[in-house]
């Protein structure tokens, strides 16, 4: 039973020779995963063609219906991109080290669930060949996007943060593509001789590094968090009963962090599985992150009631009764079955022979997940099904295309995920390292006297930088 | 109207390409779209013409009608023939009746002629090529620009109203069949719009 | 806009189909598409125009509806030779610049994809399209040898059509022309004929300070909705009137009523006479106006008598009681429910009474205005005529039938047995715009031209004061050259019957110019014949001097006719006319088809209307199909629930079920009601008495999504059609106060 | 430059609704709808398909929710003031309500629309235009009154089959799939009433432009008209019902007077008002 | 004098450090810390304790960016609304602050994130030709120091490396 993060003892090439391994040529199961991906990708393109061709309303979308489950889907990708942000950043911020075996996949996934999402306000448009319209370009005929709409600000945001995920994540594997580069043949070597970019983990690389990775870090902290807001504003900036609700960027933030953590927990497992990464992706750090996950689980639980309280405790009788809508109305069983997946099933979570236990961490992660995905439908279906107009009241259940194009999404995120982790080092070699030094250091205390001090907590005595030290010092 | 078009009569409408106020972003959409080689034109007072080009191509029609010689040689006004243009959305391609009206006794020996001698006598038009032709959600009328250009314009003598049909029509005195010799996209017009504080509301052009 | 003064002949003659600018599927761009090419599109110029017709700028012109019989003024809006739309006359008598949808959606009528474009001639079972001339050639030789043994069965009918009709038969030595409408007042034609002298006396509404009806929907079928309709306005405005409605199953009147009663088909007469019982021993109004017999009538029904037979409570009597009296003066109508039963004239008249008690009469019912010349006086319809004409039918009298713009086969009751009767006539010659039920069982089919292609004149059924002759004009050139207006047929079919007094006429618009001509003075107002033809066709129609008669007031018996019990069947079926199908002739109109009901909001189908009890008795709700039977027959339909019909009553609206008549009405089928129907009649009138037929409900158990728009029925406590009573109306804008 | 144009005219650019707005309206079209006299007859609606190009969709998609009524009429049984039933039956007829874009001066639809292909304009009219659109549906979905109606599909393909389409108007397009469109208060016979009024030399009068509704509502329930021309029959009925525009709450000298606007405390600042229905008690 | 390359790779990384603390004590007159570049397979921050704090403008970068960025955003937006033809406001003003706000944020992190890479870029020289004398076992396990210095240097340098237990020494003449 592993009781430590990970084995401080373990041999800096072995873990070279672990991380390269899981990059060598696939074996048969990876080639039925990527066929599996495709096929699902495969539908989702044939419902799309499909749709493009014939129109919107093949997915049965209907007025008042005029979003359905592919915003939701949206909302949700864009949730489970927070993963990367919260692990890498967060947690690189406050110096947990527990994160360093597993931040490289989360990060790969925000990036990867960033590009799937992007995709959902594109496929639901309804002439897509028209979505450039919503970037501000210098255009001949002096017209401009409208600033005021919250989908703008989407466009915006999720561009600076696909960006700046997609270079974060790029930045924090330099060096490991360093290290492939150094191990690589053939084409391999040529892809991570341009993507190492030269680096050769001279002093000063590093010290710039740390200083960018840092920065980025601080950078993503607030992106992510005005991302996610920004998409509640979808919601929120509406006059819409349901939607028109002042907690939701919190609510949202909390929810795709919930999310995010979700889903770091099934991947997490997978990865352990497949690629036998038991040395690195170690029980103590699922725990960990379970504990997290628990923590945020309750903060998105909380957030979820205040919702309802403030509803219901509101004068706005159309709010409330788009509430009830949710508790009685034709939508509630998946109403219900969000409420139980998001509220009751973290708290397997809390019991710790359940956390330590794989096989049920990967069916209640992915318990959490569905529940994830429910609530931003409930979001979504319900307010546009009850809103202010009754004569407008309608249920719609969403059609195969919609259903096939959110299906395909998670093929297409999948195929993603699987090109990465045979092209990209899905363990971070380098800060694995770092971790198995610091943590093998910290028994030793000599070394940690002498090695463990940063240039700000300078002993007196000690002199400007780059100046000989006085003798006996 | 908008507090826009109030703005930019603060500025002199003079030689400009596009008003001021859009400065450097007109600056770069110039240089895109390498403008400003448009084809020397006469003035026509208290206008400025839009600039861009187009090079059109040559649109078979069921009669050769030869702009140049109605035009050009023999000076015939372009409202004479396109007599709807000031009075309606659409400038219209006269009737045969109007044709027949010179040409049952002028020049019956050319061949053009006698073909459309034969429209006439089997009582059925000549059927036409559009050649400029504005996308179907434009809505655009001859009459108003007429009148903003022509009969409304002090200074402005209907004789030269062909200067004005240049500023979309080019200069169709030179031409046997039109050619579309101007691009008319949505650039072009609103170009224009600025130029002459035209209405910029998206409603006045597109239906 | 309207008036210019043209010579419409010559436009017609030269005008070049198409114009510049035609239409083009435009609106957006396609992806793969670029817009801005030279050369794809064609602009074909006029070829001889005349002034006032400019490219791009539309002109309105001035015609006549053929919708339905009340004959509206229309102003059509032509640009580049095609008509676009519709809009009110203004100036029309009629109408006043107003149209209801089923106007609005005639021009689908004339555009429809489905239109005849060809003769055709039965041959070897099969219609075959063939020329003209063969056509009326075969048409000529069978009336030739028919010895006079020639029917014409047609919708209603005025104007020089109707006199050229008349001519041609004359000629030919027929003697029948049978006038059919479904949606007809026969019945009150009949008793007001009888009781006042008058068979379509004239009502105002908008001097009315209370009204009932007795299912008569003046807002949407009866006799001249969009006239009433403007009455109504007027009626409403100022010290507004108060409505009330009696009927089996809420119409567009009813849903606009103050006080909406329920009443079993039939049972309308008993609650008249209720209503004058309570008026005469409540002493609101002089008993004395009736003859001693009607008032011995009236003490029999007394108000538990009317509420054990019709389920009418006593309050609701003395409430109508009190609202007839008290804002006199008043008028009561009887329309379709009432009249179309197999006691329906003496509904009427009790109807009829309860007016003369109430001193309505001169007040808001006055005497009608004939149309001067009498040849051109409206044929009105009624369900008698088809029945006549089935009977001679089937006797054999009618070697040839002309079939004009009425389609039997669809409309006639099961009861009748319409089918095989028609078989036995030799030669049905169709005159007909679409392929009909009827159409298609025609032997000859001669295609016409739709009333915006063709020329022809209209007195209405009901003729409003200051009403007269409308003028129908073609609004553009006939869609296809191989069509021919009614009136150039009939020139064609009487000249051939040997007719020498109309050889003098090119064709109908010759005829039509002299039958101008040769008005009297007295409409003419002293215009020249070429000004007052001219004149007539930039107005629309002809007016005539209003000098409204008086009344002479009749009463007979009014005792009403016991309902007939009959336990197998215990529901009353109502199949109700409502105003988009109309009676079936709407269903080709996809814009009619998509509208809602105005009630139920159903759309492209059919629905049966139930009362919640006897919903749930059956155990069925919205959406369910249950069958309805009849001796008849039986049909499967979807329940549509709510408390606007009678419990003891289903309505099944009529207008839908066709099994020809284009892709429109064929494509979603819904039902027929009037296959249930019997062949009932009034007794005294011999109209087919819809109203009275019993059927059998039960459940079918099968279910399905109503085709029903809108989510809620009820606002949800929001703010969006609010009511205020009628107190406050009139405190703040009653009397002069209405600036609407 | 444009930042000169920007900080110069700061003030005038921040001016929001409540100041007046930053347009100079020409007019204010506005309507008026007497639900006393609206019987529900439908011939609005059907004026609004004929003159406004309107997609006939078929029975499926109006089930489904698909069809493209830019003038519904509503009809509901209830009635929250006085009550439509007696219990047993609906003795007080039904509520009708004819339903069209209602024009919000602060319509909810403009700020969402991320290509401004929706916004106000000098007319105050709530305009779309269709070749802006791009299809994110996104104001329909803001508009409390659903008034908006999205083409599911190419109805085009289908619902004119020749030679229907014949009638269609060329005064405006026909639109594709992928774009919302709405009522537009027929802006193309306000557009032919104001170019005749400039070619007459004149101001446009009450009266010459009247939308397709207005024109053909059989009871003339229907009044539409200019607001800033105070003389139109509009204004009047408006003055008269004492209803302003660019009030979340309207405050009557007379708080029987029956003019009300819908959902008016969404701030929307409606352009249609309605007259409450009326019936004996 | 012609100039050369040297460098130690050593698999003890105390050693390593006390050969640069070596270096730094001047065992090696003419040679300073500021001659040694320390390759590394991690990052050692606190090594930067015996090599002297070398600073980073990176930060300068991201700083500007963020300014440059929200001024930029804030300005392009306005103008852009400012020129727009039509003004889809919906009773909002032309320049609404609410939304210019979260865009210009945006633009902020956008143009922070973006200057941060470029300054990384140059003030870390990526994008350069890896030095002859790198050794893969840098990105295995093994540490490098490497000096640039005069011939004369060399050879004392190399002692000292051996003193250190070293386990490879790579020299270059430098160009």
């Amino acid at each position: 039973m592993q009781t430590k993060d990970i084995n401080e003892n373990i041999a800096w090439a072995q873990i070279n020779a672990d991380v390269l391994r899981s990059m060598e040529s696939p074996r048969m199961g990876y080639w039925i995963a990527v066929a599996a991906c495709l096929a699902m990708v495969a539908c989702a393109v044939v419902a799309e063609i499909y749709q493009y061709q014939i129109g919107m309303g093949v997915g049965n979308l209907n007025w008042p219906h005029m979003w359905d489950i592919y915003i939701a889907t949206f909302v949700f990708w864009i949730g489970m991109s927070h993963s990367g942000t919260l692990l890498s950043a967060i947690l690189h911020i406050i110096h947990a080290d527990w994160r360093k075996p597993i931040y490289r996949f989360a990060e790969a996934m925000t990036t990867f669930s960033l590009m799937t999402a992007g995709l959902f306000p594109i496929i639901h448009l309804g002439r897509v060949w028209n979505m450039y319209w919503v970037l501000p370009y210098v255009s001949d005929r002096g017209i401009w996007p409208n600033y005021r709409s919250p989908l703008v600000w989407d466009a915006f945001a999720i561009t600076t943060y696909l960006t700046s995920s997609a270079l974060f994540l790029f930045i924090g594997m330099i060096p490991d593509l360093a290290i492939c580069r150094d191990n690589a043949r053939g084409w391999r070597q040529k892809l991570y001789t341009v993507l190492s970019m030269g680096w050769q983990g001279d002093d000063r690389q590093w010290r710039n590094f740390r200083k960018i990775y840092l920065l980025m870090a601080c950078f993503l902290i607030p992106l992510a968090v005005s991302v996610h807001s920004i998409v509640s504003a979808d919601f929120a900036m509406s006059i819409m009963p349901g939607w028109h609700i002042t907690s939701f960027p919190p609510y949202f933030v909390a929810g795709a962090l919930y999310s995010g953590c979700a889903a770091i927990i099934t991947l997490f497992i997978i990865l352990r599985y497949f690629f036998r990464f038991d040395e690195y992706m170690t029980i103590p750090i699922l725990e960990k992150t379970c504990k997290l996950t628990f923590a945020i689980a309750m903060v998105w639980s909380y957030l979820t009631l205040i919702e309802f309280a403030s509803v219901w405790y509101g004068h706005d009788l159309v709010a409330k009764e788009s509430l009830m809508e949710r508790f009685v109305g034709p939508y509630s069983p998946f109403f219900w079955l969000m409420l139980f997946c998001g509220i009751i099933c973290p708290f397997a979570l809390a019991i710790e022979k359940m956390r330590r236990h794989l096989p049920t961490m990967f069916v209640v992660s992915l318990l959490l997940n569905l529940g994830m995905w429910l609530e931003r439908w409930m979001i979504v279906t319900p307010t546009l099904a009850t809103s202010h107009y009754p004569f407008a009241w309608d249920v719609m259940w969403p059609g195969m295309v919609q259903w096939a194009i959110v299906f395909g999404s998670f093929g297409w995120f999948g195929l993603l995920f699987l090109i990465f982790v045979k092209v990209f080092p899905s363990v971070s070699m380098y800060e694995v390292k770092e971790m198995v030094f610091h943590r093998r250091h910290a028994h030793r205390p000599d070394l940690a006297a002498k090695f463990h001090r940063r240039s700000s907590d300078q002993q007196p005595g000690d002199t400007a930088s780059g100046q000989p030290r006085p003798e006996g010092a | 109207m908008l507090n826009i078009r109030i703005v930019s009569k603060l500025f002199d409408s003079g030689m400009r390409v596009v008003s001021r106020r859009r400065g450097l972003m007109a600056l770069l959409m110039a240089c895109c779209l390498g403008l400003g080689s448009g084809v020397a034109q006469a003035e026509v007072p208290n206008a400025v013409a839009p600039k861009g080009t187009h090079s059109g191509e040559h649109v078979p029609q069921p009669i050769d009608f030869p702009h140049d010689i109605h035009a050009d040689i023999n000076g015939i006004n372009c409202m004479y023939c396109h007599t709807y243009a000031r009075r309606s959305k659409v400038a219209g391609i006269p009737p045969t009746s109007k044709c027949m009206g010179c040409h049952s006794v002028i020049a019956t020996d050319k061949p053009r002629i006698q073909q459309l001698t034969e429209y006439w006598e089997k009582n059925e038009p000549p059927r036409w090529k559009k050649v400029h032709d504005v996308p179907d959600f434009v809505h655009f009328t001859h009459e108003k620009h007429l009148q903003r250009f022509v009969f409304e314009n002090e200074g402005m003598n209907v004789e030269n109203v062909d200067q004005v049909c240049a500023f979309c029509h080019g200069d169709v005195k030179k031409m046997t069949v039109a050619e579309k010799t101007k691009p008319l996209t949505m650039g072009f017009c609103v170009r224009c719009h600025e130029a002459n504080e035209g209405p910029s509301d998206c409603w006045h052009c597109h239906k | 806009m309207s008036g210019n003064d043209i010579n419409r002949r010559d436009f017609l003659k030269f005008m070049g189909l198409g114009g510049a600018g035609a239409v083009t599927l435009s609106g957006c761009d396609m992806p793969t598409t670029v817009t801005l090419e030279e050369g794809k599109e064609e602009v074909v110029s006029y070829l001889a125009p005349e002034e006032y017709v400019i490219p791009g700028i539309g002109v309105w012109y001035a015609s006549t509806c053929q919708q339905c019989p009340s004959g509206c003024g229309v102003h059509g809006r032509v640009r580049e030779g095609r008509v676009l739309k519709l809009e009110g006359n203004p100036d029309s008598p009629v109408n006043a610049g107003v149209l209801c949808q089923m106007g609005q959606a005639s021009l689908q009528g004339h555009y429809n994809p489905d239109r005849i474009t060809k003769p055709m001639v039965r041959k070897g079972g099969n219609l075959t399209e063939v020329s003209w001339e063969e056509a009326i050639e075969l048409v000529n030789s069978k009336v030739g040898a028919a010895n006079g043994k020639v029917a014409m069965l047609t919708g209603a009918m005025s104007g020089h059509q109707a006199e050229l009709m008349d001519t041609y038969l004359a000629k030919i030595g027929g003697k029948d022309h049978f006038v059919y409408e479904t949606i007809n007042n026969a019945v009150a034609e009949a008793v007001n004929a009888e009781m006042f002298g008058s068979a379509q006396p004239r009502y105002n509404l908008d001097k009315a300070g209370a009204v009932l009806s007795f299912g008569a929907d003046f807002l949407a079928t009866w006799v001249s909705p969009m006239h009433f309709s403007q009455q109504y306005a007027k009626f409403r405005t100022g010290n507004r009137g108060v409505l009330i409605a009696v009927e089996p199953n809420m119409s567009l009147t009813g849903a606009n009523a103050d006080m909406w009663v329920p009443a079993k088909p039939g049972t309308e007469g008993v609650i008249a006479l209720g209503v004058a019982n309570v008026l005469i021993s409540k002493k609101m109004v002089d008993g004395s106006v009736l003859p001693v017999d009607a008032l011995a009538t009236i003490s029999q029904y007394g108000v538990d008598k009317v509420t054990a037979e019709t389920g009418v409570g006593g309050d609701v009597l003395v409430r109508i009681a009190t609202y007839l009296k008290e804002r006199s003066p008043s008028l009561v109508l009887a329309g379709a429910s009432a009249q179309s039963n197999t006691g329906g004239s003496q509904v009427v008249a009790a109807v009829n009474a309860l007016n003369i008690l109430l001193g309505n009469v001169g007040k808001t019912i006055g005497a009608e205005d004939a149309f001067p010349v009498k040849s051109l006086a409206p044929r009105r319809g009624s369900s008698a005529a088809l029945a006549a004409f089935a009977k001679g039918a089937d006797a054999g009298d009618y070697e040839v039938a002309f079939i004009y713009n009425t389609n039997p086969l669809y409309s006639a009751p099961a009861g009748l047995e319409l089918n095989g009767k028609l078989a036995k006539v030799g030669l049905k010659v169709a005159l007909s715009m679409f392929p009909d039920e009827t159409t298609l069982a025609a032997d000859v089919v001669l295609p016409l031209a739709s009333p915006y292609e063709d020329w022809g004149t209209q007195v209405p059924g009901y003729l409003p004061s200051e009403g007269g002759l409308n003028v129908q004009q073609p609004l553009m050139r006939p869609l296809y050259s191989t069509v021919k207006g009614l009136g150039d047929v009939l020139l064609v079919l009487a000249k051939a019957a040997g007719a020498e007094e109309l050889n003098q006429y090119a064709d109908f618009y010759a005829y039509l110019q002299a039958g101008f001509a040769a008005m009297p003075a007295s409409i003419k107002g002293g215009m020249s014949d070429a000004e007052f033809w001219s004149k007539s066709r930039q107005k629309g129609f002809v007016a005539v001097a209003n000098s409204q008669g008086s009344l002479n007031v009749k009463v007979g018996d009014l005792a009403q006719v016991a309902d007939k019990a009959g336990s197998d069947f215990p529901m009353h079926l109502a199949p109700a006319a409502r105003a988009g199908m109309y009676d079936g002739r709407n269903a080709n109109l996809p814009w009619l088809q998509e509208q809602p009901d105005p009630i139920t909001k159903v759309f492209w189908d059919s629905w049966a209307e139930l009362h919640p009890s006897t919903a749930a008795k059956l155990g069925v709700k919205e959406g369910d199909f249950i069958r309805v039977e009849s001796a008849q027959g039986s049909l499967e339909v979807q329940v549509y629930v709510y408390k606007g019909v009678h419990p003891d009553v289903v309505a099944v609206p009529m207008g839908r079920g066709h099994d020809e008549y284009g892709r429109f009405a064929s494509r979603e089928k819904g039902v027929n009601p009037l296959k249930l129907i019997g062949g009932d009649v009034d007794a005294k009138s011999g109209e087919l008495a819809l109203y009275s037929t019993k059927v059998r409900v039960s459940k079918t158990g099968r279910s399905a999504e109503m085709p029903r728009l809108g989510g809620s029925e009820s606002q949800v406590g929001r703010r969006l059609v609010s009511t205020v009573s009628a107190d406050v109306y009139r405190r703040t804008e009653g009397g002069g106060n209405n600036v609407a | 430059m444009s930042l000169k144009n920007v900080l110069e005219n700061w003030s005038d650019y921040r001016k929001g609704h409540e100041q007046g707005g930053h347009h100079d309206y020409e007019h204010m079209w506005v309507m008026a709808v007497d639900l006393d006299k609206c019987t529900g007859c439908n011939a609005c609606s059907v004026a609004c398909y004929a003159e406004n190009n309107l997609a006939v969709v078929g029975k499926e998609r109006m089930m489904k929710g698909q069809g493209m009524h830019w003038l519904r009429v509503e009809r509901y049984w209830d009635e929250p003031q006085i009550g439509g039933d007696d219990g047993q039956f609906q003795s007080a007829g039904g509520s009708f309500l004819p339903m069209m874009c209602q024009h919000c001066n602060a319509a909810t639809c403009e700020p969402v629309c991320p290509v401004a292909a929706t916004y106000h304009t000098p007319d105050g009219l709530n305009a779309q235009v269709y070749n802006r659109c791009i299809g994110s549906r996104y104001c329909s979905n803001n508009c409390p009154y659903r008034l908006r109606y999205f083409n599911f599909f190419s109805y085009y393909e289908e619902s004119w089959p020749e030679p229907l389409n014949q009638q269609l108007n060329p005064d405006l397009s026909v639109r594709d799939k992928g774009v919302m469109e709405k009522c537009t208060f027929c802006v193309q016979r306000i557009r032919t009433a104001k170019d005749t009024a400039r070619r007459e030399g004149r101001a446009v009068q009450d009266g010459d432009a009247v939308t397709a509704c207005a024109q053909t509502c059989p009871t003339q329930a229907i009044v539409f008209g200019d607001m800033l021309d105070k003389e139109s029959r509009v204004s009047k009925i408006w003055a008269k019902q004492q209803v302003e525009l660019g009030k979340t709450k309207q405050v009557k000298a007379n708080p029987e007077l029956r003019g009300y606007r819908i959902l008016e405390g969404l701030n929307t600042d409606p352009c249609i008002m309605y007259l409450d229905r009326v019936r004996e008690v | 004098m012609r100039r050369y390359y040297v460098m130690g790779l050593f698999s003890n990384f105390d050693e390593a450090f006390a050969a640069i603390s070596d270096i730094r004590d001047h065992k090696i007159p003419g040679v300073t810390v500021d001659d040694v570049t320390l390759k590394s397979p991690i990052e050692h921050p606190e090594i930067e304790e015996i090599l002297g704090d070398r600073g980073s403008p990176v930060p300068k970068f991201a700083l500007f960016g963020a300014i440059f960025g929200a001024i930029f955003g804030f300005f392009f937006l306005a103008a852009g609304q400012a020129a727009f033809l039509v003004q889809p406001s919906g009773g909002k003003p032309v320049i609404p602050l609410p939304s210019n706000i979260v865009l210009s944020y945006e633009m902020l992190i956008l143009f922070g994130v973006l200057s941060t890479l470029v300054g990384f870029f140059i003030s870390a020289r990526l994008m350069t030709k890896r030095h002859p004398l790198y050794s893969e076992k840098v990105s295995l396990d093994q540490i490098g120091i490497m000096l640039e210095l005069d011939e004369k240097n060399v050879n004392p340098i190399k002692d000292l490396f051996k003193e250190h237990k070293v386990l490879e020494i790579r020299e270059e003449v430098a160009r």
